[in-house]
C-alpha cells in the first residue's frame, strides 16, 4: 500500500486552499499532518477521498490515480475517513451505523469493535442522535474499522474526548498500526502525535513547510514554535 | 457583505421598481393585464416575506387572498364601504386570518408546517363554499363595486377606467414595496433571516422565534388581503378559486420563480407567470408543458430565481469585462 | 445578596428509562470560573441543556439570580443574563461573521426586536458590540466572510463570540476549545480568564491544562451524577477522578 | 348488519387503497428526504398504461404486471435526468421541480389520450359482489385489500429487515458519509425512487377499475397521499398504513355522520393529528 | 380590425379542457361555415379561461376595452358564465352560454346574457317523469346530490316531481364539491332499499358515482338515472359495460332526427372525423345564432343584436328552438337516454337509445328574472 500526493491544488469556489501539496504515506506507516487552524489539513483529507475534487495534481493509491474518481469508488479501494464532524447517522442505531459499514472479509468484525469500545456496546440500541460527543467519536472510529481499510484517514480523532479515552484511542491506534494498516492522522494534540507517529508533515497555507521523522521532529523547536505555536 | 452600506429605502431597487411600474402599462397590451400582474406581485411579495426571509413555505396564502377579497366585497356590497375602508378591512381580515393560521402552524416544522397550512387552506375553501349566502359559493360573488377614490370628501378619481385603476394599484404597490423594504432591513427583518438560517441558534441568543414568525405571518397576511381585495375590485367578481389551493400554489410558484429573498424578484415572478399564461394559452392549449419546463429549468439552472439568474448573468458579464481588460491593457503595452 | 448566582437542587433528566442526569445539586459562586469535567457521556452537555432551557428537566429545580427558572423558556433566560455556546457548532451559516455577532447582540432585546418600522442601522449599539467582540476574538480578518466558510477552528471561536454578545452575567461554554489549534488555545484560555473577571463562567472542558490553570472550582461528573467537587488541586489528586476520567496522561 | 359496521369495513377497504397510494411517497420522503409532488402524476401514468394494456390485450393481469414496472422505469429515467440534481436543494425546490414534472406528465397525457377520461373494466374473475349472509362487498375491492396487504408485508421486510433499508435511511441524512463507506449512493437513491414511484403506478393500476382514468386525477391523489403520510408521520412505513386506514375510516364514517364535510374531514383529521403530535403518529423528528 | 369577430370563451387549457376543446371546435366551425356577413368577413377568436373564472373575466375585460369585442359565447363553468354575463352587459354586448347555473336566466339575468342549455327544471321533468311513467311500480327513489347551488336546484326540482307523482323519496346523500369516492354514499343508498337511484351530480363525479355503483352491483338491484349527463363524451368515458341499462338525461344527442342536426353531424364528420358531442353542438349553434341575429338586425350594434335575439325562432340541432324574451332562455328539447348492451351497438358511438324527449320550462309567471 502506498499513497502519494503530487502537486495537488484544491479550491473551495475561488479560494485556493491547497497550493501544490505533495506528501506520501508508505505501507504500515503512521504519518501525522499538523498545522494551524485553516492550514488545509481537512481539505487534504477531503481531497484524497474525493469529496473535494483537486483541480490539478495527482493522488495515487497503490498506483491507481484517484483524482476524478467518485467518493464511493475511492472508499472501495480501501481508504476510510473519519471526518471532523464524525458523520454519525442519527436516525440509525449504533448497531445499524456499524452494520451498514461492515465489509465482507474485514479484519475487524462488529464483535471486535464492541470489545474495543465497550461503551458502544452498552448503547448499541440507541439512535445516533442519542450519543454524547465522545461516544459519537468512538462510533465513527469503529465504523471506519469495520469498513476494512488499508489506509485510515483520521481528522482530529481525540477532539472533545476525555483524557482516559484519549489514552484508549492512542492504544487503539497502536493496535491498528500493528495490523499493518497505514494511518494519516490530523491531530492538534502534539503529545499524542509524538507518541505515535513515524513521520510528521507540517502544513501552512496549503503547503508542506516541514517533513521529517519522529526523532527529527522532537528537536524542531523552531518549527513547532513558528507553525504550531507550541 | 452585510456590513456594506445598504442602499437606502428609496434608492436602487426601489427606483427600478418604480420604473417597472411606470413602464409596464406602456409595454403590455392592456392596463388590466398590468393591474393583474401588480396584484399578484403584491401577493408574491407578501409570500416572499415568509418564504424568502423567514423560511416558511406557506400553502395558506390563498386563504388570505380569498379572505381579503371576500371581506372587502362583503363590506362594499352590504355596508357600502368606500374604497380605502374596504381595503383596510381586507388588510385586517388578511392579518387576522394569518394570525390564526400562523398561531396554529408555526410551532410545527418542515413539511408538517407546510401540510398544516395546506389543510387550513382546504378548510377555508370548504367554509367559503358552504356560506354561499355571503360568498356566492361555487358561483362566486358577483356585482362587486369598485368605489371611487375619495380623500377627505373630495373625489380624486372614480377609478372606472382601467388606466385610472392601474395608477391607483401601482401607487399602493409602491407604498407596500417601500414598507416591505423597511421591514426586511429592520431589526425584525434581520431576525427573521436569523430564524431562517438557524432557528435553534436564534432562540439560544434570545429571540422568542415564535413571536417573530407570527408577526411575519400577520404582515404577510395583511398585504395578501389587500391584494385579494384589489383583485375583486379589478374583476368586480370574487370567484371561489381565489381561496382554492391552486391560488396558494400559484402565489408560491410566482415567488419562487421570481427569486426568494429578493423583493424585486416577486414582480418578475408574478409578471412572468401571468404573462406566460396569457400569451401562450391562446397559441397552444398544452402550454402548461412549457410552464412545467420553466419550473424545472428554474430549479436546475437558476435556483435563486429569475432575479438571481439576472444577477449571475450580470456578474458573469462583469467578470468577462474584467478578464478582457488586462488583456487589452497588455496589448496596449506591446 | 446571595453569594451564588446559580443553584440547582436534585436536577434530573431522563431519556425514557435512561437517566442522563441523576440528581445534581450544584452551586455556582458569583464571579467565579466553575468547570465541569467528566468522562464522555457523563451528562455535562445535558446539564447545560437543562440550565439554558433547551431541555426541560424531569425533576428538581434551578434558581438563577434569585428566581426559579426551572420551566422558563430559553429566550427568557437569555434576557435574564444567561448565555451559552454549543459543543456542536451552531451558527448562521450563510451570514457573515459580523452579522452573526450583531444578531446575537440584538437577541438581548428580546421582543424589542419585533419592531419592523425602523432600520436596523438605528441601533448602532448592536453593530458596535459585534465589532468589539470581533476584536476580542481576533476574527477581524474574516469579519465579512460567511460563517459557513470558516475553518472548523475559526467557527469554534465564533461560537464563543456569539455567547459574549448578549452582555451576559453568566456564560456557559461547552467545550470552547474543542477543535481549536494549539496556537489558539492560549488565546482562548486568556479570554476565558479575562471573562471570569466580570462574568460568572461555567465551563465544560476536556483540556486539563486549561482547566487546571484557570478554574476556581471544578465539578466532576460521572454517570449523570456529581462525583466530587473541589478546587483544582483537590480534584486532580482524587483517586476516583483519576480512575474514571484523567487516566495516566491527564495527571 | 348495522350500517356503521358496513361503513367500517368499507373504510378499511378504502384505507388499504390509500395506503398503496401513499406508501411510495413516504418511502421517498423518509429515505431520500425528497418531497415528490409528482407522485400523483406517476399514479396517473400507471392508470393510463393500465387502460392501454387492457384496451390492447383485454388482460388486466398483464396490465398489473407491466404498468408498475413501466412507471418505475420512467421514474428511473426522470430521476437520472432531473430529480437527482435537486436532492441537495431545500424542499421548496423539490416541490417546484416535481410540480413541473407533474404538469408535463398531465399535459402529455391529455395530448396522447385526449382530455376525456376512460374506464377500465373490472377483470372477469373479480366481477360482481362477494356475499356472505348479510355481508356483501365488491369482489374486486376485496382483492385490492388482500393484494395491498401482501405488498405491505413485503415492503416492511425490505425496509426494516435488510441492509438495503438501513443504508438508504443513512443516506437520507448524510450522503457524503455513506459514500465514504463505499456505497454507490446515487444508485441506491435511484432504485429507491423507482421503487416508491413504481408503487404509485401500481396504485394507479389497482384503482383504475374503481376510480376510472382521468387526466386531472393526479392532483386529487397527491392530496390524499400527503394527508395519509402526514397523519402517519413522514417517512414512517407503519404510519402510511395506519394513516391510510384512518383516512379511509374517517371518510367512510363521515358519509353517514356528516356527508357534506367528508372530504373536509380528512384534512381536519390531519390538522388535528399534527396539532397533537408534531411529527404525525409514527414520525420522528 | 376589419370585420365581425365572435369571441369564444373556452376552457381550452386547465382542468376543464375536456369540455373547452370541443366547444372551441364548434364555434370555429360555425364561423367557418357562415361565410361573410353584412359584407364583412367573420372572424373567430378564442379566449382561453385556463379553467379559471378570474382569468376569464380579466381577459374578457381586455377584449372589450382593447379590441372592442361585443359578441361572446361559451363558458362552461357557471361562475365564469355569470361573471362574464355581467361584464358583457356593461357594454350592452351579447353573450350566449351553455352553462348550468339557473341564475343566468334567473336572479342574475340581464339584457346581454342568453342561455342555450335547458335549466334544472326541464332536466328533471324530462328525465324523472318519463321514467316514472315507464316504471309506475318503482315508487321508492333515493338521490345523491352535490351540496351547492346547482345540486340543490336539481334536488328541489326532483322533490317537486316526487310530490306530484306520489313517489316516496326514501333518502338523499349530500356530498361535497370535490368528492370522488362514493362507496360510503352508495352504502347508505343500498341501506334504504330504493327502486331507483337518482344521481344529481355531473362530470367526473357522476362518472365515478356510477362506476362505483356498478362495482357494488347496484345495477342489478335498482334502476339508475343520471339526470345531468354531458352526453356522448361521458358515455365514451364510461364505456358500454357500465352504461348498459342505465338512464341518462342529456341536452343533446347526435342521432337526434332533425334537419339541422343531420347537416351538423355530416359536416363535423367531414371536418373533424367524429360525431358532434354536446359542447361542440352547443357552441356551434350558439355562435350561429349570434351571427344570424347580426344578419337579422342588419347592424353590428350589439344592443340591437340582443334585441333581435329576443323571441327569435330558428332551426337548431334539437329541432325548432325559441329564445324566450322574458328571460333569454332558449326553449329546446331535453333527452332521456338508455344505455344499450355492447352487442347491440350499431357503431362505436351508438351507446344509447333515446327513450323520450320534450320541452319543459318554468312558466313565465314563475320566472325570477327581473330586468330593467
Ligand atoms: N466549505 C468551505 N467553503 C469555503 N472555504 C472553506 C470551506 N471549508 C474550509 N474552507 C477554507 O479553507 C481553508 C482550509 O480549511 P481546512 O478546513 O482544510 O483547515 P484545517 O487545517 O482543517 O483547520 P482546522 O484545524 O480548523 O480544522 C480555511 O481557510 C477555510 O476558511
Ligand atoms: N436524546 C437523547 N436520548 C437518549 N439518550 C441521550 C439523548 N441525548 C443524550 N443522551 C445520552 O445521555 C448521556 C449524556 O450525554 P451528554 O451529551 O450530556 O454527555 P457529555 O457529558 O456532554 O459527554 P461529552 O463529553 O462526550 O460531550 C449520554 O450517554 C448520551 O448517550
Ligand atoms: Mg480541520
Ligand atoms: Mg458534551
Amino acid at each position: 500500500m502506498k499513497l502519494e500526493l503530487n502537486n495537488v491544488h484544491s479550491y473551495y469556489g475561488k479560494s485556493h486552499v491547497l497550493e501544490g501539496l505533495s506528501l506520501e504515506v508508505g505501507p504500515g506507516e503512521l504519518v501525522t499532518l499538523l498545522g494551524r487552524n485553516g492550514a488545509g489539513k481537512t481539505t487534504t483529507l477531503r481531497s484524497i477521498v474525493g469529496i473535494v475534487k483537486p483541480k490539478q495534481g495527482s493522488i495515487r493509491f497503490n498506483d491507481v490515480e484517484l483524482v476524478g474518481k467518485e467518493v464511493f469508488e475511492i472508499a472501495r479501494y480501501g481508504i476510510a475517513l473519519v471526518p471532523e464532524h464524525r458523520g454519525i447517522f442519527s436516525l440509525l442505531s449504533v448497531e445499524e451505523n456499524l452494520s451498514i459499514a461492515v465489509r465482507a472479509g474485514s479484519r475487524w468484525s462488529m464483535a471486535d469493535v464492541y470489545q474495543m469500545f465497550p461503551r458502544l456496546y452498552e448503547r448499541r440500541k440507541n439512535g445516533g442522535n442519542e450519543l454524547s460527543g465522545g461516544e459519537q467519536q468512538m462510533l465513527a472510529m469503529a465504523r471506519a474499522l469495520v469498513n476494512n481499510p488499508q489506509l485510515l484517514l483520521l481528522d482530529e480523532p481525540t477532539e472533545g474526548l476525555a483524557p482516559v479515552i484519549v489514552d484508549e484511542i492512542v492504544r487503539i491506534l497502536e493496535r491498528i498500526r500493528e495490523t499493518g494498516v497505514s494511518v494519516l492522522l490530523v491531530e492538534q494534540n502534539l503529545a499524542v502525535c509524538e507518541r505515535l507517529a513515524d513521520r510528521h508533515y507540517v502544513l501552512e497555507q496549503g503547503n508542506i513547510v516541514y517533513s521529517g521523522t519522529g526523532e527529527d521532529f522532537r528537536q524542531q523547536e523552531i518549527i513547532k514554535d513558528r507553525y504550531l505555536a507550541v | 457583505m452585510m456590513k456594506q452600506k445598504r442602499s437606502s429605502l428609496l434608492g436602487g431597487v426601489t427606483l427600478a421598481t418604480l420604473a417597472t411600474v411606470i413602464l409596464m402599462p406602456l409595454l403590455l397590451p392592456s392596463a388590466t393585464l398590468a393591474t393583474e400582474i401588480l396584484i399578484f406581485a403584491m401577493a408574491a411579495l407578501a409570500c416572499n416575506l415568509l418564504l424568502g426571509y423567514t423560511g416558511l413555505l406557506s400553502f395558506g396564502q390563498g386563504i388570505f387572498f380569498g379572505g381579503g377579497a371576500y371581506i372587502a366585497s362583503i363590506c362594499m356590497i352590504h355596508w357600502n364601504f368606500g374604497l380605502l375602508s374596504a381595503l383596510l378591512s381586507a388588510m385586517l381580515a388578511g392579518a387576522l386570518l394569518a394570525g390564526l393560521v400562523g398561531a396554529l402552524s408555526i410551532r410545527r416544522k418542515g413539511i408538517y408546517f407546510v401540510m398544516l397550512t395546506l389543510s387550513f387552506s382546504q378548510m377555508a375553501y370548504f367554509i367559503a363554499y358552504s356560506v354561499s349566502d355571503w360568498t356566492g359559493g361555487d358561483n362566486g360573488l358577483l356585482d362587486i363595486p369598485r368605489p371611487a377614490l375619495t380623500l377627505l370628501g373630495f373625489e380624486i378619481s372614480n377609478l372606472v377606467s382601467s388606466e385610472a385603476f392601474y395608477a391607483f394599484v401601482a401607487t399602493l404597490f409602491m407604498l407596500i414595496f417601500i414598507f416591505a423594504r423597511r421591514v426586511i432591513h429592520s431589526p425584525f427583518g434581520t431576525t427573521l433571516v436569523a430564524i431562517r438560517e438557524n432557528e435553534n441558534r436564534a432562540s439560544a441568543v434570545g429571540f422568542s422565534t415564535n413571536h417573530f414568525k407570527l408577526l411575519a405571518f400577520v404582515i404577510s397576511g395583511g398585504i395578501t388581503g389587500i391584494a385579494g381585495a384589489l383583485y375583486a375590485m379589478l374583476l368586480n367578481f370574487a370567484p371561489l378559486s381565489n381561496i382554492e389551493l391552486q391560488m396558494s400554489e400559484n402565489i408560491l410558484i410566482m415567488t419562487i420563480i421570481g427569486g426568494t429573498g429578493s423583493l424585486f424578484g416577486s414582480i418578475l415572478g408574478a409578471g412572468s407567470i401571468v404573462l406566460l399564461g396569457d400569451v401562450l394559452s391562446s397559441v397552444w392549449p398544452r402550454w402548461m408543458i412549457l410552464l412545467g419546463i420553466a419550473l424545472i429549468a428554474v430549479v436546475l439552472f437558476m435556483p435563486s430565481g429569475l432575479w438571481g439568474g439576472l444577477g449571475s448573468i450580470a456578474d458573469r458579464w462583469r467578470e468577462y469585462r474584467r478578464s478582457k481588460e488586462p488583456e487589452a491593457k497588455s496589448r496596449e503595452a506591446n | 445578596m446571595n453569594d451564588y448566582i446559580l443553584e440547582t437542587e436534585g436536577l434530573g433528566l431522563r431519556y425514557g428509562a435512561f437517566a442522563a442526569l441523576g440528581s445534581v445539586d450544584l452551586k455556582i459562586r458569583r464571579g467565579s470560573i466553575h468547570t465541569v469535567i467528566g468522562p464522555n457521556g457523563a451528562g455535562k452537555t445535558t446539564l447545560f441543556h437543562c440550565l439554558t432551557g433547551e431541555r426541560k428537566p424531569s425533576s428538581g429545580n434551578i434558581q438563577f439570580a434569585g428566581t426559579n427558572i426551572t420551566s422558563q423558556a430559553a429566550h427568557k433566560r437569555v434576557a435574564a443574563g444567561m448565555s451559552r455556546s454549543f459543543q456542536i457548532t451552531s451558527l448562521f451559516q450563510n451570514l457573515s461573521v459580523h452579522e452573526n455577532l450583531r444578531l446575537a447582540a440584538q437577541g438581548r432585546d428580546g421582543l424589542g426586536a419585533l419592531s419592523f418600522w425602523y432600520s436596523d442601522q438605528h441601533r448602532r449599539e448592536h453593530s458596535d458590540k459585534a465589532d468589539e467582540v470581533i476584536e476580542r476574538i481576533k476574527l477581524g480578518a474574516v469579519a465579512d466572510t460567511c460563517a459557513g466558510e470558516l475553518s472548523h477552528g475559526q467557527q469554534r471561536v465564533l461560537e464563543v463570540g456569539m455567547a459574549l454578545c448578549s452582555n451576559p452575567q453568566m456564560l456557559l461554554l461547552d467545550e470552547p476549545t474543542s477543535g481549536m489549534g494549539v496556537d489558539d488555545i492560549p488565546v482562548m484560555t486568556q479570554l476565558i480568564a479575562e471573562l471570569g473577571r466580570d462574568h460568572t463562567v461555567m465551563l465544560i472542558e476536556h483540556n486539563m491544562r486549561l482547566v487546571m490553570s484557570i478554574s476556581d472550582r471544578i465539578t466532576v461528573m460521572h454517570q449523570g451524577n456529581i462525583l466530587i467537587e473541589g478546587d483544582p488541586d483537590e480534584v486532580s489528586g482524587d483517586k476516583r477522578v483519576k480512575k474514571a476520567y484523567l487516566g495516566e496522561s491527564g495527571s | 348488519m348495522s350500517l356503521y359496521l358496513f361503513q367500517i369495513l368499507n373504510g378499511v377497504g378504502l384505507g388499504m387503497i390509500y395506503f398503496l397510494i401513499s406508501v411510495g411517497l413516504t418511502i421517498i420522503f423518509g429515505l431520500l428526504n425528497f418531497v415528490n409532488f409528482a407522485h400523483g402524476a406517476y399514479y396517473l401514468i400507471g392508470s393510463y398504461l393500465c387502460f392501454t394494456v387492457v384496451a390492447l390485450t383485454g388482460n388486466f393481469w398483464l396490465a398489473l404486471a407491466i404498468a408498475p414496472i413501466a412507471v418505475a422505469i420512467l421514474a428511473l429515467i426522470t430521476e437520472r435526468i432531473l430529480i437527482k440534481r435537486a436532492y441537495h436543494l431545500p424542499h421548496t425546490y423539490h416541490i417546484l421541480i416535481t410540480l413541473g414534472i407533474a404538469l408535463i406528465i398531465q399535459e402529455l397525457t391529455i395530448s396522447i389520450w385526449g382530455p376525456i377520461g376512460k374506464s377500465v373494466a373490472v377483470p372477469e374473475a373479480l366481477q360482481g359482489v362477494f356475499q356472505m349472509g348479510n355481508f356483501f362487498y365488491p369482489k374486486y375491492r376485496l382483492f385490492v385489500i388482500l393484494f395491498s396487504a401482501v405488498i405491505a408485508f413485503a415492503l416492511w421486510l425490505l425496509l426494516e429487515r435488510t441492509r438495503f433499508g438501513a443504508l438508504v435511511r443513512a443516506g437520507s441524512e448524510d450522503t457524503e458519509t455513506v459514500s465514504l463507506l463505499g456505497t454507490h449512493i446515487h444508485k441506491l437513491f435511484s432504485i429507491t425512487f423507482a421503487l416508491g414511484v413504481g408503487l404509485a403506478g401500481l396504485a394507479g393500476v389497482l384503482a383504475a377499475p374503481i376510480r376510472g382514468v382521468h387526466p386531472f386525477v393526479g392532483v386529487e391523489v397527491l392530496g390524499i397521499a400527503f394527508v395519509v403520510v402526514v397523519i402517519g408521520g413522514m417517512g414512517s412505513f407503519t404510519g402510511a398504513l395506519v394513516g391510510g386506514l384512518i383516512v379511509g375510516l374517517v371518510q367512510s364514517l363521515m358519509t353517514t355522520i356528516w356527508p357534506q364535510g367528508a372530504s373536509l374531514m380528512i384534512y381536519g383529521a390531519m390538522a388535528f393529528v399534527i396539532l397533537l403530535r408534531p411529527y404525525g403518529l409514527f414520525g420522528r423528528a | 380590425a376589419d370585420g365581425i369577430t365572435i369571441y369564444g370563451v373556452k376552457s381550452v387549457s386547465g382542468a376543464f379542457a375536456s369540455y373547452g376543446k370541443y366547444a372551441d371546435m364548434g364555434s370555429k366551425l360555425a364561423v367557418e361555415d357562415y361565410g361573410d356577413l353584412l359584407g364583412q368577413s367573420v372572424h373567430y377568436e378564442t379566449i382561453d379561461t385556463e379553467g379559471n373564472a378570474g382569468k376569464a373575466v380579466r381577459k374578457v375585460q381586455e377584449a372589450i376595452s382593447q379590441d372592442n369585442a361585443r359578441f361572446f359565447d361559451g363558458a362552461t363553468l357557471s361562475s365564469t358564465a355569470l361573471a362574464i354575463g355581467k361584464e358583457v352587459n356593461k357594454v350592452n354586448g351579447v353573450f350566449i352560454t351553455p352553462a348550468g347555473a339557473d341564475e343566468l336566466t334567473g336572479s342574475d339575468c340581464n339584457m346581454s346574457t342568453f342561455r342555450w342549455s335547458v335549466p334544472t327544471y326541464g332536466a328533471i321533468r324530462q328525465t324523472v317523469k318519463p321514467l316514472i311513467d315507464k316504471f309506475p311500480e318503482k315508487k321508492r327513489w333515493y338521490t345523491i346530490t352535490p351540496q351547492y347551488v346547482f345540486g340543490e336546484a336539481l334536488l328541489n326540482n326532483a322533490k317537486a316531481v316526487f310530490a306530484e307523482e306520489g313517489i316516496e323519496h326514501v333518502g338523499n346523500s349530500y356530498h361535497s364539491l370535490k368528492e370522488q369516492e362514493f362507496s360510503g354514499y352508495l352504502t347508505n343508498a343500498m341501506a334504504a332499499q330504493p327502486d331507483v337511484l337518482l344521481l344529481l351530480n355531473f362530470g367526473s363525479q357522476s362518472s365515478n358515482a356510477l362506476r362505483q355503483a356498478v362495482n357494488f352491483g347496484l345495477k342489478n338491484q335498482m334502476t339508475i338515472l343520471v339526470a345531468w349527463s354531458s352526453g356522448l363524451d361521458q358515455l365514451q368515458e364510461l364505456g358500454p359495460d357500465i352504461a348498459e341499462g342505465v338512464y341518462f338525461g342529456a341536452q343533446y344527442w347526435h342521432t337526434v332526427d332533425t334537419p339541422m342536426n343531420k347537416a351538423l353531424v355530416k359536416r363535423v364528420k367531414e371536418v373533424y372525423g367524429m360525431n358532434p358531442n354536446y359542447p361542440l353542438a352547443a357552441d356551434y349553434i350558439s355562435t350561429t345564432v349570434i351571427l344570424d341575429a347580426i344578419a337579422k338586425a342588419g347592424t353590428t350594434d350589439s344592443a340591437a343584436v340582443a334585441k333581435a335575439l329576443e323571441g327569435a325562432t330558428y332551426e337548431g340541432p334539437t329541432g325548432s328552438e325559441v329564445i324566450r324574451k322574458a328571460d333569454h332562455q332558449v326553449l329546446k328539447d331535453y333527452y332521456l337516454l338508455e344505455g344499450k348492451p355492447a352487442a347491440d351497438m350499431a357503431d362505436q358511438d351508438d351507446y344509447v337509445n333515446i327513450i323520450s324527449s320534450g320541452k319543459s320550462f318554468p312558466d313565465e309567471s314563475a320566472l325570477t328574472c327581473k330586468r330593467s
